[in-house]
């Protein structure tokens, strides 16, 4: 990985509210519009107050390399978010970026599986249009608790992807998880060696994402999250554990720098 | 022009902010991020005799002003250190210090030994104050007797100047400092980070999973002072100052109140640029004081309120 | 229906939720604010022999997260306590914890024995740890021998349940902790404030008259709970934890890592209801988990993390 | 002084800006707005986070007892402060109030000479009220930085009473400190006994009123600032020190019980 990441501060060009608690921006920055692979993220400092005083990471959303923009689209949690979401145009966000290791294209990869478990799906559409344009298939699976939390499901259908929806309240697409019509899929594949699973969400979503992986037999990675105290490599406070460590080999990987996409079975899910 | 240099016994600084061990990596890390050339020094991550996979995750949690961590000196272990980290260091315009674990006194003389060799490296910091491993760590500054031991032994074998890194964690951080100072000691650096917890109240656990973790951060800075204010009266020892410090006014703080340096730890982690903006910070403030000397005019120039009548 | 009482030795408290000394007045100061009777029990401002006028100002400063305080026991007296503030004490439906400082054994017992003689109070809190006196303070409880001996002195003389307040700022308070059981303390209660300073960087004085100064506040929460969590591991003897509690929260990882009771601090300051909505935040959390009783269900209920494999 | 303090969550009914840094805001509260007496204040704090920790004290500036609000202004200095800027109607604060003890009406006034230097004037208007309607003759006197930070003189116009005012810069009134202006007017004075300074500003303004009344023979009163812990009492951090005390008396006064208004003789203003 050539070390492409900056430190900077970017003007908030446009604020979106998508969804009770779910909200977008788009920031100013050329050199991270340009850099930055599907699956890396950015890590944002809002004010300059010691609380929050870490930053917190998010997944580079989309970007326009030619107007200069990137945009990060987040799920409203706690203090930092919520600080977030009294941004406006006009106003200015720190930003260390590209970071973290992102998704990586299997050799022969004919059908990419992309699986989004809610705000997760922020991670999916740099890699949409990556696939899309090396002329690699894409289909795309999201699950979320309601339709207020499904976010970017438009966004996919315009770019022509197949795209099935789930919700768990069933206000929209099948009422349940995602798992069941991903696994229903899978099962009807024809070539589940040229397949490959790209998913990113909550804990619980990763988990089953393995289990599938390992029913399955098709290979897929996974985007985590874990508490970042840097982002960049100089805290070692990510650590994930690797799964069947050799005694010769790590027994954790960071998921700043080693991550946050680990293959399905390159880590340990514990709580 | 402000003469910012700094004298730490035998060791030079060109400026008196240093970036503290476990807050900075390698130095590469952040080599795209500012300028490492700006600052007076770089003190690596602890490096320990044998690679160490560190301890298992929850590692860090974040607090209303700072974080706890249990990264478990988590390292590349000596050899990979000098194959795979110096070269790299070396290149960079400044001073270089290297941070020292160990769970004995063996480990400690093993890498003084094998690093004398190494060029580049322009003084040891000794960690003898991690909270996070069960063996040693802590025990080790925590005790007088044993600071000066450990300090004696390894004066003995190094070719370059010493700074043992001591733990708030005790009565009185004087008289460890003052066992470091008798045993050889050039300097000491304070404060480790303090023994903190916090209780996850849903699931019942430690939010970090050794349980109790280091507390770093704007939190813990009133105690690094006082523990500086407290030396600085009682031992005749260069300190160098650590705990919270985020920007310029909190490095004047520490250097005012006795630290001829000050090491710049968590801030890293927001901003790596933070001691690179202090060093800016220092010079307008000097600039505004008409202050000539970093080394004479400030350090140390803390006035005691007089009581009245 | 959850039972928020608790037992501390012979104690009994109606729930754990205390006001701790020296951030309450003496009860009468917050009674139009809040419903005084809500709480599990007062603990008064300490009470000294003869009244003190305090310190010099500035007594107090602002942190990022927390205050420095030297108020120097600034206190009306014991006869002027008697007098005035009793009489409205008596008044409240909740139980009264007297707070007792001296800068001598002496001063403890002359205190001890007047109040004996006076009815409404339910037991005492010995503060060995002030750290804003020269005389004593902060001395007492940084020694284990001391410690033990005054605690003794005071349990001879004593009629009522003694609590000794211990001070952070020691290498090991677990053996301090001890010596106070050991001499016959009921319970112990901690921490009492770090020490800490911070300097004015234009005027280049400390923020306070006295130099050092007590840290209380959100800042020193994680520091209180894992001295808590070390008394509770190696001392057999009720505590009750005090050190920035600002809510329901921050009273439950004290209650879970095993203090029995607990005492909000600074946080008075700020809302002097503070007190009264973590005891209606404790019955919401019990009635959420489905906990009988806080004594016996919440109260040290701590589990560690256990490593995989 | 009997205990008519609440705590409680105002709303912010109007909110106002009346110079680069300085601004106003009515807050609904008709137990408040009807007892506060002249030169109290009340103790806020705005939003829920740990920084700034502690409440921040205001005078009581303005009120309505019919519509039930009272006001308060202040000048930005620091993250307290900042953080009331940011307010708007419709938001809610948390007051303590009415706190300690205000001016005290000597007997046989007859010209009451009230002087507010910078945004000391706050603590004015109420007392120029009282006073108007006791039928005893007000005088204003008010100096500030500049014309930007002189608020309130069309207020103390309006009641009729005389009105001084002063600037540094000279863009508004007398070029100078307003102490000039002022020790004009006393030396003219006809009958000294009856008349009395209120007066209300920064440190170094407070000096120089106390240095007048001793010049002058003119008695006064001053409204201190002081770091306040908790505003009534408990902290026991405000302590200002008494001037020649008796070995027998109180050494230090308290600023948010035995205050913030003392009588000029009465403390020690000290760095
Ligand atoms: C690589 C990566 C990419 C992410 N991408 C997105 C995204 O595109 N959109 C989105 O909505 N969320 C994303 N997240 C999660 C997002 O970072 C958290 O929701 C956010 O940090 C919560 O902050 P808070 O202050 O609002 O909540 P808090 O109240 O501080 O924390 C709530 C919970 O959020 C998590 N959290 C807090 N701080 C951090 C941190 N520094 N690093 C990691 N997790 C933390 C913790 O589990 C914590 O318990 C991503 C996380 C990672 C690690
Ligand atoms: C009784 C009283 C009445 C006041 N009335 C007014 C008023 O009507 N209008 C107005 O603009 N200002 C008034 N002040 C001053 C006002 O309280 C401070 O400007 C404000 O607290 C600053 O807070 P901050 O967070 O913006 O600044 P900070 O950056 O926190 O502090 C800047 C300086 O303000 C002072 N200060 C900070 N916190 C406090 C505190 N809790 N108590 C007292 N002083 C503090 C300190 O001197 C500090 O150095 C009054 C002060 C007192 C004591
Ligand atoms: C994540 C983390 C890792 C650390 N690792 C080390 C270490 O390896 N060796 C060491 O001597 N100190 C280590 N420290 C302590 C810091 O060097 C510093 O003494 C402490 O954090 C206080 O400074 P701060 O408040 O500015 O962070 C570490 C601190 C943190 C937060
Ligand atoms: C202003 C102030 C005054 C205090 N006075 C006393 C006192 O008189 N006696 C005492 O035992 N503790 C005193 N304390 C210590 C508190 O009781 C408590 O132990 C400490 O502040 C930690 O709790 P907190 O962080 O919740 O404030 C005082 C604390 C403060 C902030
Ligand atoms: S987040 Fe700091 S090393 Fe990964
Ligand atoms: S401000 Fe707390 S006693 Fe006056």
């Amino acid at each position: 990985m050539n070390d492409t990441k900056i430190i900077v501060d970017c003007p908030v060009l446009a604020f979106d509210t998508l969804g009770a608690e779910i909200h977008s921006m788009r920031l100013h920055c050329p050199e991270i519009a340009k850099s930055a692979r599907p699956g890396q993220f950015v890590n944002l400092k809002v004010g300059t107050e010691f609380a929050p005083m870490l930053r917190r990471p998010f997944s580079v959303c989309r970007r326009d390399r030619l107007e200069g923009w990137f945009e990060v689209m987040w799920k409203v949690i706690g203090q930092g978010t919520r600080a977030m979401s009294r941004l406006r145009p006009g106003d200015s966000v720190s930003v260390i970026g590209p970071l973290g290791r992102g998704y990586i294209q299997p050799a022969d990869l004919k059908l990419a599986v992309l699986v989004g478990g809610g705000i997760g799906v922020a991670a999916l559409p740099l890699l949409c249009e990556d696939f899309q344009q090396a002329g690699i298939e894409v289909e795309v699976f999201l699950g979320a608790r309601n339709g207020d939390e499904l976010a970017l499901s438009g966004y996919f259908k315009d770019t022509g992807a197949s795209v099935v929806l789930a919700t768990e309240d069933g206000s929209i697409g099948t009422r349940g998880l995602i798992t069941a019509p991903l696994l229903e899929r899978l099962a009807a594949l024809t070539k589940p060696a040229n397949t490959h699973l790209f998913s990113c969400g909550p804990h619980g979503f990763l988990k089953a994402m393995v289990q599938i992986t390992e029913e399955t037999g098709v290979a897929g990675q996974i985007a985590i999250e874990t508490m970042m105290g840097c982002g960049f490599g100089i805290c070692v406070g990510c650590a994930v554990r690797c799964r069947n460590p050799r005694p010769d080999k790590k027994k954790y990987k960071l998921a700043c720098l080693d991550g946050p996409v680990f293959d399905a079975q390159e880590i340990v899910l514990d709580d | 022009m402000t003469n910012l240099s700094v004298k730490i016994g035998a060791l030079s600084l060109k400026n008196p902010v240093l970036v503290a061990s476990g807050t900075f990596g390698y130095g590469q890390e952040s080599h795209a991020l500012t300028n490492l050339s700006a600052l007076g020094g770089i003190i690596t991550k602890s490096v320990t005799l044998k690679p160490r996979h560190g301890n298992p995750p929850p590692r860090i949690f974040e607090l209303p002003a700072g974080m706890l961590n249990s990264i478990g000196l988590a390292n590349v272990g000596l050899d990979a250190f000098i194959r795979d980290k110096l070269p790299f260091l070396r290149t960079v315009d400044t001073t270089l210090i290297v941070n020292i674990a160990g769970s004995s006194p063996e480990e400690f003389a093993a890498v003084i030994e094998r690093l004398n060799d190494e060029p580049g490296i322009a003084a040891y910091e000794l960690n003898f104050s991690c909270p996070n491993v069960k063996e040693g760590g802590l025990g080790f500054s925590q005790n007088a007797g044993v600071t000066g031991d450990v300090t004696a032994m390894a004066r003995k074998l190094s070719k370059r100047p010493l700074i043992v890194k001591l733990t708030p964690n005790v009565t009185s951080i004087s008289d460890i400092a003052r066992a470091a100072a008798d045993s050889g000691a050039d300097a000491v650096s304070l404060i480790n980070t303090l023994v903190g917890l916090a209780v996850n109240v849903e699931s019942r656990r430690p939010q970090i999973f050794a349980g109790t973790a280091g507390y770093s951060g704007p939190g813990i800075k009133p105690v690094a002072l006082a523990k500086v204010f407290e030396v600085a009266q009682k031992v005749d020892i260069p300190i160098i100052g650590i705990g919270g410090i985020s920007n310029t006014q909190d490095a004047l703080e520490f250097l005012i109140t006795g630290a001829t340096a000050i090491e710049v730890g968590t801030a890293n982690f927001v901003d790596p640029a933070t001691g690179e903006s202090i060093v800016a910070g220092l010079v307008q403030y000097c600039q505004r004081h008409n202050l000539h000397s970093v080394q004479e005019e400030l350090v140390g120039s803390l006035a005691m309120w007089q009581e009245l009548e």
